[in-house]
């Protein structure tokens, strides 16, 4: 009988903690300090240039040159890479000492801190970024006279911020490239400034993400006074050797590491604030919100995986509240018609995966999804930003429909399909096999709450299978009709009136578009975009690349080697483990080897999700819309309509077997996200102290005399208090 | 009973008044920019400004080196090296505030003399009074910080505060600022009355007014069962006297609307200098009861406790209901003394220096906030909405940034200098025990940022509404120059924490003073 | 109740009489509403504050208490000096002494 | 607990001035003036201990006697500076008070202080008081009977008089036991030595001193020496011996002298940080009385003539 993951990782017989080496200093390599201080200075200077009211796209090719240059460096990092983790110190920053005792100092180099991990992250972060800031020159181009060099800033601000949270030597750099990502992800949600629904969206951002940063604060907190240092190099020396029960100060801190993890990374109860999000231009959900940014919350787990080996009971929330956020999100998502939003809730449910596979102890799985989900879903954004940039901001699949007829977007089609494929992990696909990595370690695993979350976790699958589908079905497929988008719907572009450059498109303005669409002519993306989604594309294909080299050269998974020898190796190895040994003679499920049923149960899964959206979305499309909009006209059980033609029994057979609960479902959660976590956490969280401030404001009734008896009946108060405590004996 | 003679009374006045340099020499400042603003010579009346900026530097350079460390260890009072960090920090944030009132006083009246359309009236030019008031209440924190007596703490508050209550009546001369006078003044005749009761008190509990025998008293009486209710009540009302200066629960009622009222470089003054004056205030005279030793008496801990959270949650909540800037900037500020009495309540010698540096975190913050809201102004009087504010990045880029940055300090976001001072009170407070304090603060930190969003949100995503009259520019550029000034060393101290920080610990350290000298001192703090 | 020599008996009743004036005072500070009477009223606070230190100087045989008294004489004749001409300045807006025609700022 | 003579008197006193204040009438005003000094009167009485007087009737003196009657005054009169209608008297009864501490600041030895506080107080500030008034109140208060309506209506008097007997009751509290620990023999003995010492620095002090003890003789800088209540120099005689003399009692240095003593020697920086407040003061008053100088119109006009601008007046 084999050990599951987890109950072998506990044991301490995988978890040696020797597993991660002492780091060796090395100044020699201080030239990737340039891969920090580039997007800094392409910060500043696109600053500059917003200030200075500079005109033409000179600050985009700036941005796309030193964020290429940044990735080129990484590589060359990559290329000359030690064995262990290297830290490179670059300037003494603060240290401080006081007092006589221990755990009085506080120190913190600006260093970086290099292991596999930290290239890993690197590459694909730099990797995505140049791309999608080459593709943001061209689709920002109509925001030439006005805000594209805030908005270009704002990209180097965040990839400056990414920087400096991935590859910094210490919690400390780690805490203020966490709070400059926020920043930038703030003001480029917020950059069409002129709609209040984009600067609700960034204020929610920003006030849900503080939630997180509080928990991460704390937690670095806690972590300098538990083991007296914030800097990697000591701490994982430190808690190598730190007891597994420690004090209860030491027992938060992977808690409330993990708060700020959820918060970034729009997990539990702290999702809401992403799919609102999208109310930024599409290249930033697409960097920021699919790709990189969210992908913060994994890293900061997997960084300090150390620290929560040390309290095996976090995990298990990690596993939860990934599993049942995948979950939730995705059946949120199968009730969206807005293609950006499908996209946002689809991110939240597979970011849920990467936690689960954190969760359950194959960090290797986690950041294997990471890197494939980081290509497939920014390839997702990008054509829908495609789509956007082309159809005047219309993103409703209700309104759109065989784009891949229509001339120009053929090629944007068969991306959003390859795009489509992975995200539904369909078999033999890189994300097929990265999710199976998680997977398999739940279902395979002797725990049973670990079983059911591996289920939970295929069942979602087969719902990520069925809604991206429905998507694509519905939107690329099908007969061409479309619909372009007004200056209301979902609308990328600034058309308001009230804004500056409402003109600035390049073709007619927004308001001759008028809905007939046989004047409309939308115009396909030209060669930035399609280079940029091309890469990015093959990009996706290429990323699985380490799995079929596994599978069928039998060679080391090569994410998995990046993950070996990193602060996450204590999850690595448990996976090594199952992969090799539970395949042929671990566990059994369903009578075959863990491994085999999950591949084959998430096969039938996903493509079953697909098969079911091509019967709803493709073969009888007017019969699902119909009936979908019976029940949208009427309350509650009216769903059922009166008129109850005959030719339709089939279909309402299948709509009250099958389509209704899943729509209800997605609808209910989709109200409870709205309208008791959005208005009752976010709003609640804002407005009870300006509720209490109501209370006291009778207290400033302007009146000189007002302020003096309460300000002299305070004194009183005091005065009487301690003389009737003292007599009495107090204190 | 015997008392031995000779006994040597206390040193001569030439010693004592030889350590105040720098106060001497900012007072005699006063006085020449008083007779300069009479001038006929529209340079020499123009030049009030700079001179006063000058010379506040100046003392803060003098009082670098003459220190005054040695006098007061020899004098004995709790902590001898006050001065040497408080003096030169004061000067330093006390010339930023002076370069934000850059020519508001007497505007309309000097832009009508250049204009042709008025003639000079002595009578009618207040700028050089202004400016000397000003220095006044400078002189007035420098002098407390060497205090070694209750008179001498008494005296120097008053030379403090009364010329604030001139400045607000003067600054303008409008209604508002009338209104904001006569409030302020009041009641803070009100608190000073109840000061002058806990001092009063604090001499019947110990039969003495200086410090050093004070605290012997104290320490003889904490010897034998504890002080006595006599010197506790005094310690409260002294404490609640002082709570007025530096806008704590209970006497915080009056900064609001004071605020509200005071023209916006005088609010800055206020929202600065008397809380310093404050602060130095509670330092003095719970320093003699044994505050950083931890044996404050427990009514007394209790006190500030309560105080603290009630000012924090007080500050805040009041802070979300505002739409005038000043009126938030009160109740930020109110929020801000929550935070400092946190690390008072800690009672660490860690805390006090917690303490030191926020003070100085928040001055230089304040400086570049108050100095980028003070680049507009509507009709020769403030800008104060925040509506205000709206379109600012494009009119004033510089000033919109600092406005930002200044937010973002005051939020306590890092790396600006504000986030170290919150993250120092936070330290202490949690390694003094005071785990409940810092649940507080932190939360109350986190609901500041919602106000101090609007603050940065305004200014850089709002468009201005097209049918409000827009606002002016303000023709000085001394405070848009200061707040850059400031803004930016809210950006580069932090990489300075450390000798910052050393510089503070010597400032409490009980060691320092007789031992070491002056200028000595100084120059390491700078090396470090 | 322990008896009193004559002049400890006298101390106490300068300490109770110094109180008295003092919450007198205040009483009246919150009550009058002419501002000139207000201040009045500090003045009164500021009496029993001076009082007390005086019978406090006494029962220790100390001087300084008389000295602060000096002092807050002193200040106490600033303020009114500042306070009235203040007041003078506000009469002359309002042409009346109550402090309630000044509460237009207020939440 | 607190005090009963403090918790019975300062209850009664605080319902007098209620009734004072609310002036409902006449009646009420007086009954109520009458229960006020009911109350002031037990405290007072209870203040100078005359509830239990020592064994031998020595709890009862003189200073006492006058004392109580300042006191008598001093409270009554400050019940009147609060709830007189119109603040000519209100000032006049300040000066009441005034005098009366000046009699309490007589019986506690504060000679200096006594005729400082008459002539600083009565003489000075409240002078400048009722200039004030008279110039402020010449319109308003012709026209109703003397006073105006806003000085004959108390604001909130309930909390007003609630808040201030909460402080005097916890301020009298806290002071109450503080006597406790008081030693007359040992105070004087302190007081006594103290001033001997301050006469030590004042060279033509010591002269006079020495010179009552013992006439022509001429004291030696720096070898007084104190030890308990006495004190004892060497002083060279007349006829050029040297001798130890021990200072009479009779010979100390009176109030003023010692008081001044201590005032320079003692707080040299606070003197002149007095100085430089009332000069402050003195710039203020001048730069406040300047504000009031009104503009003509035509002045006005012409500051204000920059469009959108102007208003600093």
């Amino acid at each position: 009988m084999t050990l599951s993951p987890l109950t072998s990782m506990l044991s301490g017989t995988m978890m040696a903690s020797s597993d991660i080496p002492a780091a060796t200093i090395a100044p020699e390599m201080a030239w990737l300090g340039w891969a920090l201080a580039l997007p800094a200075i392409s910060a500043l200077v696109c600053t500059l240039m917003a200030l200075g009211k500079v005109k033409g796209k000179l600050p985009g090719w700036l941005t796309v040159a030193s964020l290429g240059t940044c990735f080129v460096l990484i590589f060359k990092a990559y290329q000359s890479m030690p064995e262990g983790p290297v830290v490179i110190p670059l300037a003494e920053w603060m240290s401080f000492s006081w007092g006589p005792t221990d755990f009085h100092s506080l120190q913190a180099a600006l260093e970086l801190y290099i292991d596999r991990l930290t290239i890993f992250w690197m590459l694909f972060v730099t990797g995505l970024g140049t791309l999608i800031a080459l593709y943001a020159t061209e689709y920002m181009e109509h925001d030439v006279k006005a805000g594209y060099a805030r908005f270009f800033a704002g990209v180097s601000i965040f990839l400056f911020a990414m920087t400096a949270l991935v590859m910094g030597g210490n919690l400390l750099l780690l805490y203020l490239g966490w709070e400059g990502v926020g920043l930038a992800s703030y003001m480029l949600i917020g950059y069409f400034f002129t709609r209040p629904s984009a600067v609700a969206a960034a204020k929610k951002a920003f006030i849900v993400n503080r939630i997180g940063d509080l928990g991460l604060a704390l937690g670095i907190f806690l972590t300098w006074r538990c083991y007296g240092t914030i800097e990697y190099s000591e701490l994982f020396q430190v808690t190598a050797n730190a007891p597994r029960e420690g004090p209860w100060e030491e027992s938060l801190i992977p808690y409330l590491l993990m708060l700020g993890a959820f918060g970034k990374s729009a997990q539990g109860p702290l999702y809401v604030w992403l799919p609102d999000a999208m109310e930024g231009p599409t290249p930033v959900s697409a960097l920021i919100h699919a790709a990189t940014m969210v992908t913060a919350g994994v890293f900061l787990i997997a960084r300090c995986y150390p620290l929560f080996l040390l309290q095996p009971d976090a995990l298990t929330v990690v596993a939860w509240i990934g599993g049942l956020t995948a979950f939730w999100a995705a059946t949120i998502g199968m009730a969206q018609y807005d293609m950006k939003r499908v996209w946002a809730y689809s991110t939240i449910s597979q970011l849920g995966y990467m936690f689960l596979g954190l969760g359950l102890g194959t960090t290797f799985g986690a950041c294997f999804h990471t890197f494939t989900h980081a290509f497939f879903k920014a390839c997702l954004f990008l054509t829908a930003g495609a789509v956007m940039h082309g159809f005047a901001g219309q993103l409703d699949i209700r309104r759109l429909s065989g784009l891949s007829r229509v001339p120009g977007f053929r090629m944007v089609s068969w991306f959003a399909l390859l795009g489509g494929l992975w995200l539904a992990a369909f078999p033999f696909s890189a994300a097929f096999f990265s999710k199976d990595e998680i997977l398999v370690a739940g279902v395979g695993s002797d725990r049973a709450d670990f079983q059911f979350l591996g289920w939970l976790g295929l069942l979602t699958a087969g719902l990520t299978a069925y809604y991206t589908f429905r998507v694509w079905f519905r939107a690329f497929a099908g007969p061409v009709h479309f619909e372009p988008g007004d200056e209301v719907h979902g609308d990328d572009h600034g058309h308001d009136v009230a804004h500056d450059h409402g003109d600035g498109h390049g073709h007619a303005p927004a308001a001759a578009h008028a809905h007939h669409h046989g004047e409309f002519h939308p115009h396909g993306p030209r060669w930035a975009m399609k280079f940029a989604i091309a890469i990015i594309g093959i990009g996706a294909v290429l990323a699985g690349y380490p799995a079929y080299e596994s599978m069928f050269l039998h060679k080391e998974n090569w994410v998995q080697w990046m993950i070996s020898g990193s602060t996450a190796v204590g999850g690595a190895g448990v996976v090594e483990h199952v992969a090799a040994e539970g395949a042929s003679h671990g566990h059994q499920v369903l009578g075959m080897s863990a491994h085999a049923a999950t591949s084959l149960a998430g096969s039938i899964f996903g493509i079953g999700g697909i098969l079911i959206a091509l019967y709803l979305h493709l073969i009888r499309r007017s019969a699902a819309d119909s009936l979908r909009r019976a029940i949208q006209a009427t309350p509650i059980i009216g769903w059922i309509p009166n008129a109850a033609e005959h030719k339709w029994y089939v279909d309402e057979i299948y709509h009250a077997v099958f389509r209704v609960p899943l729509w209800v479902t997605g609808h209910v959660l989709h109200f409870i996200d709205k309208h008791i976590l959005d208005a009752g956490v976010v709003d609640g969280i804002g407005a009870s102290p300006s509720l209490v401030g109501r209370v006291f404001r009778p207290l400033y009734g302007g009146v000189l005399q007002s302020y003096a008896v309460t300000m002299a009946g305070g004194v009183g108060l005091i005065l009487a208090w301690l003389a009737y405590t003292w007599l009495r004996g107090g204190f | 009973m015997t008392i031995a003679a000779p006994i040597t009374l206390a040193s001569t006045m030439a010693d004592r008044v030889g350590l105040l340099w720098p106060e001497l020499l900012l007072l005699a400042a006063a006085m020449v920019v008083a007779l300069m603003g009479l001038s006929k010579d529209r340079t020499i009346r123009g030049a009030v400004g700079p001179v006063s900026i000058l010379a506040v530097l100046a003392s803060g350079l003098l009082a670098l080196f003459t220190g005054g460390a040695d006098a007061a260890a020899a004098a004995g009072v709790p902590f001898p090296a006050l001065a040497q960090w408080l003096k030169p920090m004061v000067a330093l944030i006390a010339a930023g505030l002076m370069a934000v009132q850059g020519g508001f006083v007497d505007q309309a009246l000097e832009a009508a003399i250049g204009r042709n359309a008025a003639a000079f009236n002595p009578l009618r030019a207040i700028r050089g009074e202004f400016h000397a008031f000003a220095l006044f209440s400078i002189a007035g924190v420098m002098l407390l910080t060497t205090a070694t007596d209750l008179i001498w703490i008494f005296l120097a508050l008053e030379l403090v505060s009364l010329p604030t209550y001139v400045m607000v009546a003067i600054g303008r001369g409008d209604r508002p600022g009338l209104e904001a006078a006569v409030k302020y003044f009041f009641l803070g005749a009100m608190a000073t009355a109840i000061m002058l009761m806990g001092f009063a008190l604090l001499y019947g509990a110990t039969g003495s007014l200086q410090l050093d025998l004070i605290q012997n008293a104290f320490g003889a009486q904490a010897a034998t069962g504890g002080i006595a209710l006599l010197g506790v009540g005094g310690l409260m009302l002294a404490s609640v006297g002082l709570f007025f200066k530096i806008t704590a629960v209970p006497m915080h009622f009056y900064a609001p609307d004071v605020y509200e009222g005071a023209p916006l470089p005088v609010t800055a003054f206020l929202s600065f200098i008397p809380k310093v004056a404050g602060f130095v205030g509670l330092i003095l005279v719970l320093g003699t009861a044994g505050l950083t030793a931890g044996e404050l008496p427990r009514p007394i801990i209790a006190l500030l406790w309560m105080a603290a959270i009630l000012t924090m949650s007080l500050g805040n909540m009041g802070a979300l209901l505002q739409r005038s800037m000043k009126r938030t900037m009160a109740y930020s500020s109110i929020a801000h003394s929550g935070y400092m009495l946190v690390a008072l309540a800690a009672g660490t010698t860690d805390a006090l220096d917690a303490l030191l540096f926020y003070l100085f975190a928040y001055g230089v913050t304040t400086v570049a906030t108050f100095g980028g809201l003070a680049v507009i102004q509507r009709a020769g009087g403030d800008a104060d909405r925040f509506e205000d504010l709206a379109g600012l990045r494009r009119t004033h880029p510089w000033a919109t940034a600092m406005i930002v940055l200044g937010a973002l300090s005051f939020t306590g976001i890092p790396p600006l200098l504000g986030f170290f001072g919150k993250f120092w009170i936070l330290t202490s407070a949690f390694e003094a025990g005071q785990i409940a304090l810092c649940v507080f603060l932190v939360v109350n930190s986190l609901v500041s940022a919602r106000y101090y969003l609007r603050f940065m949100a305004t200014p850089v995503v709002a468009e201005p509404d097209s049918n409000a009259t827009p606002t002016e520019r303000n023709p000085s550029l001394a405070p848009v120059l200061a707040s850059v000034a400031f803004g930016l060393a809210l950006l580069v101290l932090p990489c300075f924490t450390g000798s910052i920080f050393g510089w503070v610990q010597r400032a409490t350290d009980p060691a320092m003073g007789a031992a070491a000298s002056a200028p000595a001192a100084a120059q390491s703090a700078d090396s470090r | 109740m322990t008896a009193l020599t004559s002049d400890a008996a006298l101390i106490r009743l300068a300490l109770v009489i110094a109180a008295l004036l003092f919450s007198i005072g205040i009483a009246g500070f919150l009550s009058r509403r002419n501002m000139i009477v207000m201040f009045l009223c500090t003045e009164l606070m500021f009496q029993g504050a001076a009082l007390a230190l005086i019978a406090f100087g006494k029962m220790h045989g100390d001087l300084s208490g008389q000295v602060f008294t000096i002092f807050i004489l002193t200040v106490a004749a600033a303020e009114a000096a500042l306070a009235l001409g203040l007041v003078i300045l506000l009469y002359r807006r309002r042409e009346t002494l109550n402090s309630e025609a000044w509460s237009e700022l207020k939440e | 607990m607190v005090p009963t003579e403090l918790l019975a008197g300062g209850a009664l006193g605080a319902v007098g001035l209620l009734l004072v204040m609310l002036r409902g009438g006449h009646v009420l005003h007086r009954a109520g003036g009458a229960i006020a000094a009911l109350g002031g009167l037990a405290i007072l009485a209870g203040g100078a201990g005359l509830g239990a007087p020592g064994a031998d009737g020595s709890g009862v003196s003189i200073p006492l006697v006058v004392a109580l009657l300042a006191g008598v005054l001093s409270a009554a009169a400050a019940t009147r500076v609060i709830s007189s209608p119109r603040p000519v008297l209100a000032a006049i009864f300040f000066v009441l008070v005034v005098v009366a501490g000046c009699a309490l600041y007589l019986t506690l030895g504060a000679e200096f202080l006594a005729f400082a506080l008459v002539i600083v107080y009565a003489g000075a500030i409240l002078i400048t008081y009722m200039f004030v008034l008279m110039l402020a109140q010449q319109a308003s208060g012709e026209r109703d009977g003397g006073s105006a309506e806003y000085d004959r209506n108390s604001r909130d008097p309930m909390a007003a008089v609630f808040v201030g007997l909460v402080l005097f009751l916890s301020i009298a509290t806290v002071m109450w036991r503080a006597v406790d620990s008081y030693d007359p023999a040992t105070t004087a003995q302190i007081q006594r030595a103290r001033s001997w010492i301050a006469m030590g620095e004042l060279p033509k002090g010591m002269r006079e001193a020495v010179e009552a003890v013992s006439p022509g003789a001429t004291p030696v800088p720096g070898t007084m020496h104190v030890s308990g209540g006495e004190a004892s120099i060497d002083v060279t005689a007349a006829d050029g011996t040297s001798a130890h003399l021990t200072l009479l009692e009779s010979s100390l240095p009176p109030n003023t002298q010692t008081v001044g003593v201590a005032l320079v020697n003692q707080f040299p920086v606070s003197l002149e940080l007095a100085g430089v407040i009332l000069l402050m003061a003195m710039l203020g008053a001048v730069v406040l009385a300047r504000r009031q100088i009104d503009l003509g119109d035509a002045q006005k006009a012409a500051l204000h003539s920059r469009p959108g601008a102007g208003g600093a007046e």
